[in-house]
This record gives structure tokens, C-alpha cells and sequence, in this order.
């Protein structure tokens, strides 16, 4: 693992002094060493900061998104991992990023560990994660510390990954790690949820979104969702969503998400883990690619020579009435 | 000084359930700890230091709706709307009918408006003196203070509310409230403060409301053991949070920095969502919005938040805080610059949910430290990680 | 209105008690109550201005708040419809006009489009007077210099009635006003009323020639420059579009005009109108109740976020 | 979207104390569908009155949120017709709007909507009697599950 560290930071160096990019976007240790944040590097003197482990989880495409780069033309430097480097394909699929602009590190990944699974195995603050092999030691603020095995700890769709290197990169921060030979896409937890009854469904999807608060973190968090700053969702103009927060207008709100990312989202998990009130929004978007790909064997980001599936048709469509 | 039995706390609760609504936080089948409406049986969350959210959606309702109001048709202009299937006046052209369906509602509509203002009488438990003191500094907005506007919907739930605070026994690495001036003892805006002691609780009133309180019979007066117990969990508590940044002189810095571009260096990783706004217990700006169904509307307020990239878009497409750092500075310069220079005092209680909740932990200790210090001209690319 | 105070804030806060007791705020005036809600009112007439702007000149339904209204020339209201929303405009009748109040609304977005379908006898909520007017007052005796482009004259326009209104207290008075085209320029019965007057100078202008235009052809900057006005003993205020503004300000700094002999008022985009729901601001200035007038001595000192 | 409601509800024939019957809403095209619903009742096919009609100019039009928001908003049912594929009056719209119809039949069980509530078909301006079919078909499945009470959706 340090030495894709070492690795990302020899690169980020290279980039930074020989100034083909004005920044660099890696993740970084965040105020103590139970976080991760993502880190914007401006010169070689500084690529010491950037670090990979575990709970690098932030997908760093979403800052390549339009109107988020600051200058507005500038061009970047960024790391992303396997589930991270489809939501870029999918921006390059629709041209929504000049790749002339980008410079891309691909990190293998092993998986990344979901620190709320952590913390919620304490009623103190977690403050350090250290990682040691398989085995993940968690200290809390008060010296309580618990041992975890890391493969109990990863995100569903860790544990379902099939793409875990980087399809689009310029350099590698390593060699790839093991592909699974089976690409056929798993779906994890999703069918619990689909074995439930309507009414059931209903009663677990309002308990879940009476809490959305509509801080539109899930929307900006998305790396593909590219019309954040002019979403439907804040129009009044057509009021296609309420102001009102209620249960049915905040599924509303994230039925708006949801439907406008389908075929770019490649289910990379960002709005669930941004996300503050943790509702479990990876349920709806990975039920929707196990649709799409049942429905035309569509996976997102997969290919830059595709188009996304809502841009494209076939005549024969496999589907509908003929 | 009384003392609450750990064993008596439902049944405290349950005396409070009798005269109001009560809220506590709870934590819900997902682990999340929510301030929600407690029922009798339910088990109340202390351990957990902070809920997600602050408790004030329920005096500064996340979407409030403070005025209804129907458009009647009399007359002709109903015979246009009218939806039986012998309409008196047809009108073949569908955009011809359309014009006359809006010209019917504006134009002979009886209009009726009516002020709708709901406050029940409510005692929120177990929130933490920062969260009380958030009560506090929104109190000064909404209260008319210094010669402004009196909020009648805030006003009205505000004085409906009673805040039993807990003492905070574990203050986070994240809390800072001893460095904007408040402790995890205080008492600024809390009516009952309970400290966790052996086998309970002490109990102690600040205000009338919270002597309505003490009016539950299964309190004791507190032992000497116990009194001097909850001093010296109340003294390992401050000593606990650190000062994060030197308050003195953040207004003047914030206002010589206001150029500075060091800005755009911390708003980076900003992705300019409105968490920090919403978990934040002083936080409060707000949207109206007028929404409309078959003739019957509502005008409600909602919260809204400086990050929001469409709260300063004006309607020719001007946007005087286009830029995501600009926005960032707003919310960091309200709480230190702008707020203190109206009302003398500061928005921030020092919780740190915003740094918790952040999808990229920004963390206002570092903003603050690093813009509210004094900058060398021409600055170079801000990087300070708090210690 | 009244400075913040000094002491501990939750000591001060008001509460129903105080309001009931009419401990309220300067500026709450007859909304004391509750800021929030609008006064019904009825549409009694609409006069095209030009092809995008009307003026709608509203009366309270109820007598007594009729009669009880006054305002002061510069200040703005909120003009709403009910089931699309509110927007704030300059109040630009005189304020000796006790019959309507007058709004002149450019169609732009979702609730000035809506304004333009209202037909007379409608019925519209508004909230008005809000925020600051011009310190009218203080500049008795001097010279006045309106410098308006487009639609800004509306924000003007009730300060111009004051100012002729009471003449005898002002030095000379000018009037720079242009438009695109003069299809563009508003109150053209006010513009012949200014041409005939003799103890004013109007000067008319617009951006391009147009057929039949027999006036002025030139940007309100550049024919500022061609007057060159006196800055003696002169008050210089100017309302338009943001990019005319920022060059009437540099012209005017060009002549001499200090910040404090210029005046300005700005729009933003807004809500509450009463200084609390936040998006106004211009650093720890609300225009909705700081301004919208403001002079560019106090201009200077905020952030540039106009 | 909200100009639209408002179509519906002037159109709206439902009789007087009708409450427990089921609202069921129709999005159809101008060109295939509509026409085709025209035909039917131009011949007196006797129809389900419960379907409310909303008509857009091609089902390339229609976003899979329509559906959503009627359901939010108290559809019980609703049906989206356009032209057959191969068609469309705007040669390809139908096309591209059969990928959003499909994964949205699949999405709203997930959601809570028992399948039945919904259906996309395909009526031709000529098939009147097919549009009767439909129809009643689908209001008779609507009615047999009764109005919706969903929380979520």
C-alpha cells in the first residue's frame, strides 16, 4: 500500500514540477488519522501530504465537473481509483471534461473500508484508523481500542467490484492488482430489499427519507451529476419538486438524481457516503444498473468509444410492446 | 441542586410528555441519532455526544408554512373552469381555453389569505449547551434585536420551548465551543441543565421554565457526594476541548483578508452543498416559496444555505457570488464578521458538526485560523492543518 | 435605523409581550406584528411604459393602512402574487401621492411575467415601505444630479418628484436619463413634464440613432463626460444597469465627485426584505434593510460582491 | 409539469362522489395516441372514465419523473402511449423514450408500486378500438388494486 503512496506522490511531483497541471488532487490525512480528505497539492514541495490507504474513499472526479476546477481553465492533476475512473469515462463518453486538461493517476485498489461501520461500533469519537495487513485498529478518543478485519469492514460495493484498476489512466500508481476473470456485474445487498413486499418497501423507503434534510451533499458529491448548480430540484420554474420538505418530496428530490445520472452512474457510492444523514442511497442506484444492464447489458464507464444508454437506441431494443 | 435517578428518567419524560411535546434525541435502526419526537418507552440517546443534527428544525422549522391561501371562482369565471362535462362556455382552442382558465383564476377570484402560525408547547431534552447557545445567537436575528424585525413564526415556537440540556461528559476532538466562549457546562440559553453523575442525574434550573420542571415528584434533592461529583465532571470537561484559534482580533483579520487569496485555497475541496448549514445549530438563512395546487396555495419558508450556487442568482443571470470560494467566504465571514458586527456576538457555538458532517471535512478551526489571522500581502497557497 | 446595541444579546431579544406593548422596531412600523405578511391590495390601474415594462399602481384594501402609509423617496416593497411569489421593486410614486402606490415591473423572470398578465381590479399582496430612502434632507441646498440608464429610473423616480416637489429647497437640479432606444425610455410624460419645466435641465439620450429620434444619440457615460458637471456643492446619484453604473462612477471620479457626494441604490436579489433570510448581503450590509441606498463612501468599504 | 397537471385537472371527469375510485393518468402523444383516443371516442368505444389525458408532443418528451411526481402527487395508475416504434412522427423520439420507459417499469416496483400501476404501450392514431382495449384493461388492473396509500411514493 505505501508504495502506492510513494508512488502518487512521485508522480504528483513530476506533474507539479515539469508544470503540466497547476494542481494536483490526491487525498491527504484530515484533522486526525481516522480521516481521510481530499487534497489539492500546488507545488512538487508539497506532494508530501498526499496519502493512500483504506479510507481514501472520496471519488476526486467530482472536482473536474464543470464549474468546480478554480481558475475555471485549469488544468489538473488527478487520482482515481477503479469505480472512481468510470465516472470519468462516463464525463469523456459526453465530452463534459477536456481530457487535453487532465492528467490522470490510476491507483489499483484492494477495496476501501467504511469508517461508519466503525463508528458505530463505539458511542465515543473514533480518532485514529491504522491498518496493519487484513487487520484494522480503531482508537477512540477516550484510548478504547478495537481490532477489526478489514474484509468484514469494506463497502458493499467493494465487495462486489469488478473493476478494481483503473480503466482510463495516464500513469499507474502500481501494477494492477487481480481482476476477477467472471465480469459479470454482483449486485450485493439490493435483493433483501427487492424480496419485500410493496407495502414494506414503501414503509422502509419513508423512514429513510423523512430524515433527507435536501442539502444537495448527494448531488454535489456526484461526479456525474453536471448540472448541480442549475438542478431542477431548486427550480421553481417548472416546480417539478416541492420546496416543502416532506417525506414524499425528498424521494422526489432524489428521484431527480437518480433518474438524471442513469447511464453515467456507475454506482461509485459517493452520495451514499456523503451523504450526512446516511440514508442508503446506493440501494436505489445499484438497483437501477442491475436494470440497465439486465435491460441492454449496459455497464457505465466502461468504454470510451460508448455512449451513454439514454443517448443512443437500437431499433431492436430488446424491450416494450413491438 | 436536585438529583434524577437514572431509573426515574423515563418516568421524568414521561411527566414532561404530559404537558408538552417532548423531543430527545433517539437513535434510529440504522444508528443514526436524530432529535425526534420521544414516546413513552423510548430510549433516549445521551451517550453518543452529538446528534447529527441540531435541534433547531424544531423551533426554525426546516419548511415552515406561514400564510394559506385559496382563489375562489364566482360566477362566469367558474362556468370556464368549470370541470363538468357540460361546460357552459366552450372554448375549442386549447390555448384559447388555457388563456381563459388564467385570466378566470386572476382575474375574478376571490382572494382569501390567512396567517397560519403553529407552536406547541414543547420541552427539547437532552441537547448539549452549544445547541442551546445556537438558540441564543438565532434569537438575536429573529428576535428583533438592536432595532430589526420581530419574527413572529421563530418567536412564537421559541417562547413555546423549554431546553433541558446534558452536560457534555466526552467533548470530541471536533468540539471547540470553549474557543467562541461557551463550555460544555453552559448554561447560556438552557433552561435545565442535567449532569450525568453515579447512578443519575443533577439537575439544575436557570429560568422559570426550567423550575416547571422540578415539578416532577420522583426528584430528590442531591447529596453533597453527588453536587461535588457533577462539579468535577463539569471541570475534566473543559479541560477536555481546546482552544482551537485565538478569537481575538478574527473580525478585523477577516475584514483586511476578505481579498486575500487564500479564499480560493480552502474552498477547494468545498463541493459547495449545504450540510454545514443544515447540521449547524445557528445556521439560518432561509428561502419563500409560494406552492400552488388547484387554486389552494401555501407560502412557506424553507432553509437555504450561502452555498447554495442559486441563492444570489438574480433573475437576469448576475450572480454577485458566482464563484464557489466567494459563497465559502460568505458563510465563515457571516459567523465571525458580519453577524458580530450587528448583533455583538457570534454565530458559531462551537459544536463542530460542520467539520464532522462535511463530505470533505472542511473544517472551520483551520478557516479561521488561517483568515482570521493576520495575512502577509500576496500570501502564498494556504495549507494549514489543524493541530 | 437604529445601530446594533452593545450588551449581551439574549437580555435584549424581544419577545410577543414587548411587541404587544409596542416596544417594537423603528422601521416595523404598521407590520410590527408580522413582517411577513403582505397587505391586500387591488391593481387600479397599469400604464405601458414600454414594450417590456408596466407600472401598476396598487391601493391597500383596507382604508385605514391607506391612509396611514408614508414612505420615504428611495424606499423599496415587496410586490407579490399569490401562488407565484415576491419580488421587490422601487416604490416610484411620489410620496405626496396618497391615492395608489406605483411599481414599475421589468418581465423578466417567474413573478414579473406573472405581474405582466394582472389585469385592474386584481388583487396583489404587498409589503411595503421597506429599507432606507435618500437622505433628502441633508441635501438641501445643493445641487442635485440624477443620473439614471433604462429601467433605473423607477428607482429614482419618487426622489425626483421630491426634489421638484419641494424646489425651492434644492439648488440646481439635472437629469441625465438614457435608454436604448426610445422605445426603451419610461415615464415619457414625466420626460415632456422636465422638458417644459424652465428650473430643471433633462437631458434625454439614447444608445444608438433610431428613426425619428431627433434627440440625443450616446451612452449616459460618455454624454456625462460631454456635460461635465460642477462637483460644487453637488450630489451626484445614479441608478441603472450594473455595467452603465460602473462607468458613471469612474466619469464621476473622473470630474472630481467625491465618494460621499455620491449616492447609488442597488437590487438584489431578495426574500424576507427585513434583514433576515441572508442572501442580500453585500458583506455585513443587507440592502433590503442597510440600503438599497447607499452612498459610495459606504460602498468602498465592502467587499466586491455587487 | 405543473402546466400540465392543471390540464388534467380541467379535463378531469370524474363524477360527483366518486372519492374511492382510483385516479388514473394517461401521458400520451399528440400524434399516434392522442389521435388514437380521439378515434375511440369519436366511434363511442366505451371507455374507463377514471383515465385523466395529458398530451405532449411525442414521448421523447416525457421524463420517467412525470410518472414519478403523479404518483407522488395521488395517481393510482399511469399508462404512457405513443407512436409504434418505427413511427414516430419525429422519426426516432419513441425510441430513445422506450430505454427511460423500461428501466422506469422496472425502477417503480422497487419503489414501492405494485407493478400494475404502470404501463407504456404503443396506439397508433388509427387504432381506437386497441386504445379502448388498453384502457380498460389497465383501469380494470388499477381498479382491482384499489387506490394507493404510499408514504414514500
Amino acid at each position: 500500500m505505501s508504495d502506492r503512496q510513494a508512488k502518487i506522490r512521485e508522480l504528483a511531483a513530476a506533474a507539479l514540477s515539469e508544470g503540466r497541471v497547476d494542481y494536483f488532487i490526491g487525498w491527504k490525512q484530515g484533522f486526525n488519522p481516522s480521516e481521510v480528505i481530499p487534497a489539492f497539492v500546488r507545488s512538487a514541495d508539497e506532494v508530501d501530504e498526499l496519502v493512500w490507504n483504506p479510507l481514501a474513499h472520496h471519488n476526486l472526479t467530482t472536482f473536474l465537473k464543470r464549474k468546480m476546477p478554480d481558475p475555471p481553465n485549469a488544468r489538473i492533476g488527478v487520482c482515481v481509483k477503479g469505480c472512481d475512473s468510470r465516472t470519468l469515462v462516463a464525463l469523456l463518453q459526453e465530452e463534459l471534461v477536456d481530457k487535453e486538461r487532465i492528467y490522470v493517476v490510476g491507483v489499483p485498489c484492494d477495496g476501501i473500508v467504511n469508517r461508519r461501520r466503525i463508528e458505530k461500533e463505539f458511542p465515543d469519537e473514533v480518532v485514529d484508523i491504522s491498518f496493519a495487513g487484513d487487520t484494522v485498529t480503531a482508537v477512540t478518543r477516550a484510548g478504547d481500542s478495537m481490532e477489526f478485519a478489514k474484509g468484514d469492514l469494506l463497502f458493499d460495493h467493494c465487495n462486489t467490484c469488478r473493476y478494481p484498476n483503473p480503466f482510463y489512466a495516464d500513469d499507474l500508481a502500481a501494477d494492477p492488482v487481480p481482476e476477477p476473470e467472471d465480469r459479470t456485474p454482483m449486485w450485493g445487498s439490493i435483493e433483501e430489499f427487492e424480496a419485500l413486499s410493496p407495502a414494506e418497501k414503501d414503509a422502509k423507503l419513508a423512514e429513510a427519507f423523512e430524515t433527507c434534510i435536501r442539502c444537495f451533499a448527494c448531488i454535489h458529491a456526484c461526479p456525474v451529476c453536471v448540472c448541480w448548480d442549475q438542478c431542477v430540484n431548486r427550480s421553481r420554474r417548472p416546480a417539478l419538486v416541492g420546496q416543502r420538505v416532506d417525506t414524499k418530496e425528498n424521494l422526489m428530490f432524489q428521484m431527480v438524481h437518480m433518474f438524471h445520472v442513469a447511464g453515467r452512474c456507475p454506482s461509485c457510492g459517493a452520495c451514499d457516503r456523503a451523504c450526512p444523514v446516511e440514508i442508503p442511497l446506493y440501494l436505489l442506484h445499484r438497483k437501477m444498473n442491475k436494470e440497465l444492464y439486465d435491460m441492454l447489458g449496459f455497464e457505465p464507464g466502461v468504454s470510451l468509444e460508448e455512449k451513454p444508454a439514454f443517448q443512443t437506441f437500437k431499433l431492436d431494443d430488446p424491450f416494450g410492446e413491438h | 441542586m436536585k438529583f434524577l435517578a437514572q431509573d426515574q428518567l423515563q418516568a421524568f419524560l414521561g411527566h414532561l410528555a404530559g404537558e408538552s411535546r417532548v423531543v430527545a434525541p433517539v437513535k434510529g435502526d440504522d444508528g443514526v441519532v436524530l432529535f425526534r419526537p420521544w414516546s413513552p418507552g423510548t430510549e433516549v440517546e445521551l451517550d453518543v455526544l452529538l446528534a447529527k443534527q441540531s435541534a433547531k428544525e424544531f423551533v426554525f422549522r426546516q419548511s415552515e408554512t406561514y400564510l394559506r391561501y385559496g382563489y375562489a371562482m364566482e360566477g362566469e369565471a367558474a362556468a370556464v373552469v368549470d370541470d363538468s362535462h357540460e361546460a357552459k362556455i366552450a372554448i375549442d382552442d386549447p390555448a384559447e381555453l388555457r388563456a381563459a382558465q388564467d385570466a378566470a383564476v386572476t382575474a375574478h377570484a376571490t382572494l382569501v389569505a390567512e396567517p397560519v402560525n403553529d407552536a406547541p408547547a414543547q420541552v427539547i431534552f437532552g441537547l448539549r449547551p452549544c445547541d442551546a447557545r445556537g438558540f441564543v445567537q438565532m434569537d438575536n436575528v429573529f428576535g428583533g434585536y438592536g432595532g430589526f424585525y420581530f419574527d413572529p413564526y421563530y418567536n412564537a415556537k421559541r417562547e413555546a420551548t423549554t431546553l433541558i440540556a446534558v452536560t457534555c461528559r466526552d467533548p470530541r476532538s471536533t468540539c471547540f465551543c470553549t474557543t467562541v466562549g461557551g463550555s460544555p457546562d453552559g448554561t447560556d440559553g438552557v433552561d435545565a441543565l442535567l449532569t450525568q453523575v453515579e447512578g443519575g442525574y443533577t439537575v439544575e434550573t436557570f429560568s422559570e421554565k426550567g423550575e416547571a420542571v422540578l415539578g416532577f415528584s420522583g426528584l430528590a434533592d442531591a447529596s453533597t457526594a453527588q453536587t461535588l461529583y457533577a462539579e468535577t465532571v463539569k471541570e475534566q470537561a473543559v479541560a477536555r476541548v481546546d482552544i482551537a484559534f485565538e478569537l481575538e482580533g478574527v473580525r478585523e483579520n477577516l475584514r483586511a483578508n476578505i481579498e486575500d487569496p487564500g479564499w480560493h485555497e480552502l474552498a477547494m475541496r468545498c463541493i459547495s452543498c449545504g450540510t454545514c448549514t443544515y447540521v449547524c445549530p445557528n445556521c439560518y438563512c432561509f428561502n419563500i416559496t409560494d406552492e400552488m395546487v388547484e387554486g389552494q396555495g401555501e407560502r412557506i419558508r424553507t432553509w437555504d444555505n450561502c452555498f447554495n450556487p442559486i441563492y444570489t442568482m438574480e433573475t437576469s443571470g448576475h450572480n454577485p457570488r458566482e464563484v464557489k470560494s466567494n459563497r465559502f467566504r460568505n458563510r465563515f465571514s457571516h459567523k465571525f464578521w458580519y453577524y458580530p458586527e450587528k448583533y455583538d456576538s457570534l454565530l458559531c457555538s462551537g459544536c463542530g458538526r460542520c467539520i464532522t458532517h462535511c463530505p470533505t471535512r472542511i473544517d472551520i478551526r483551520e478557516v479561521l485560523s488561517v483568515m482570521g489571522a493576520p495575512r502577509a500581502a500576496a500570501a502564498p497557497a494556504a495549507t494549514g492543518e489543524e493541530a | 435605523m437604529a445601530g446594533a446595541q452593545t450588551n449581551g444579546g439574549a437580555k435584549t431579544r424581544l419577545t410577543f409581550a414587548d411587541v404587544q406593548a409596542g416596544a417594537t422596531t423603528a422601521q416595523a412600523g404598521k407590520l410590527a406584528g408580522n413582517p411577513y405578511l403582505p397587505q391586500m391590495a387591488t391593481v387600479v390601474d397599469i400604464v405601458d411604459e414600454t414594450p417590456n415594462i408596466k407600472s401598476f399602481r396598487v391601493r391597500f384594501d383596507d382604508e385605514a393602512v391607506m391612509a396611514a402609509l408614508s414612505f420615504e423617496p428611495g424606499q423599496v416593497g415587496q410586490l407579490g402574487i399569490f401562488g407565484v411569489g415576491e419580488s421587490t421593486f422601487a416604490i416610484n410614486s411620489s410620496c405626496s401621492e396618497k391615492r395608489y402606490l406605483q411599481f414599475s415591473v421589468m418581465k423578466a423572470g417567474e413573478v414579473t411575467s406573472a405581474l405582466h398578465e394582472l389585469n385592474i381590479g386584481d388583487k396583489v399582496g404587498v409589503r411595503a415601505p421597506m429599507g432606507c430612502g435618500f437622505p433628502v434632507d441633508a441635501w438641501k441646498g445643493k445641487n442635485i444630479l440624477y443620473i439614471m440608464g433604462g429601467i433605473g429610473s423607477a428607482a429614482l423616480r419618487a426622489t425626483i418628484s421630491y426634489t421638484l416637489e419641494h424646489r425651492e429647497d434644492y439648488g440646481d437640479i439635472t437629469i441625465l436619463y438614457g435608454a436604448r432606444t426610445p422605445l426603451d425610455l419610461t415615464y415619457k410624460y414625466d420626460i415632456e413634464d422636465w422638458q417644459i419645466r424652465k428650473d430643471i435641465e433633462a437631458v434625454i439620450t439614447v444608445d444608438r440613432d433610431f428613426p425619428g429620434w431627433e434627440g440625443k444619440v450616446g451612452f449616459v457615460p460618455a454624454v456625462l463626460e460631454e456635460m461635465a458637471p460642477n462637483p460644487a456643492n453637488t450630489i451626484a446619484i445614479t441608478c441603472g444597469p450594473p455595467i452603465m453604473i460602473k462607468f458613471v462612477l469612474l466619469g464621476l471620479q473622473k470630474l472630481q465627485f467625491t465618494d460621499e457626494q455620491t449616492y447609488t441604490t442597488l437590487e438584489k436579489r431578495m426574500k424576507c426584505g427585513i434583514g433576515i433570510c441572508g442572501r442580500c448581503n453585500i458583506g455585513p450590509r443587507y440592502v433590503c434593510v442597510d440600503g438599497p441606498v447607499f452612498s459610495m463612501e459606504e460602498l468602498r468599504e465592502l467587499p466586491d460582491e455587487m | 409539469m405543473a402546466q400540465a397537471t392543471d390540464t388534467t385537472q380541467a379535463a378531469g371527469t370524474t363524477p360527483p362522489g366518486a372519492e374511492d375510485d382510483v385516479k388514473v393518468v394517461g401521458i400520451v402523444c399528440n400524434w399516434c395516441s392522442y389521435a388514437g383516443a380521439d378515434g375511440a371516442g369519436t366511434a363511442r368505444l366505451k371507455q374507463e372514465f377514471e383515465m385523466r389525458l395529458l398530451r405532449v408532443p411525442c414521448t421523447g418528451r416525457i421524463d420517467p419523473l412525470f410518472a414519478i411526481k403523479a404518483f407522488e402527487k395521488g395517481a393510482d395508475g399511469v399508462l404512457i402511449s405513443g407512436c409504434h416504434p418505427g413511427d414516430c412522427h419525429y422519426s426516432e423520439g419513441n425510441y430513445y423514450a422506450r430505454r427511460k420507459f423500461e428501466l422506469l417499469d422496472r425502477m417503480l416496483p422497487f419503489l414501492g408500486v405494485e407493478p400494475d400501476r404502470f404501463k407504456y404501450t404503443w396506439v397508433s392514431a388509427s387504432e381506437g378500438a386497441r386504445w379502448q382495449k388498453v384502457v380498460n384493461e389497465f383501469v380494470t388492473k388499477v381498479k382491482a388494486l384499489g387506490p394507493r396509500e404510499g408514504r414514500a411514493l
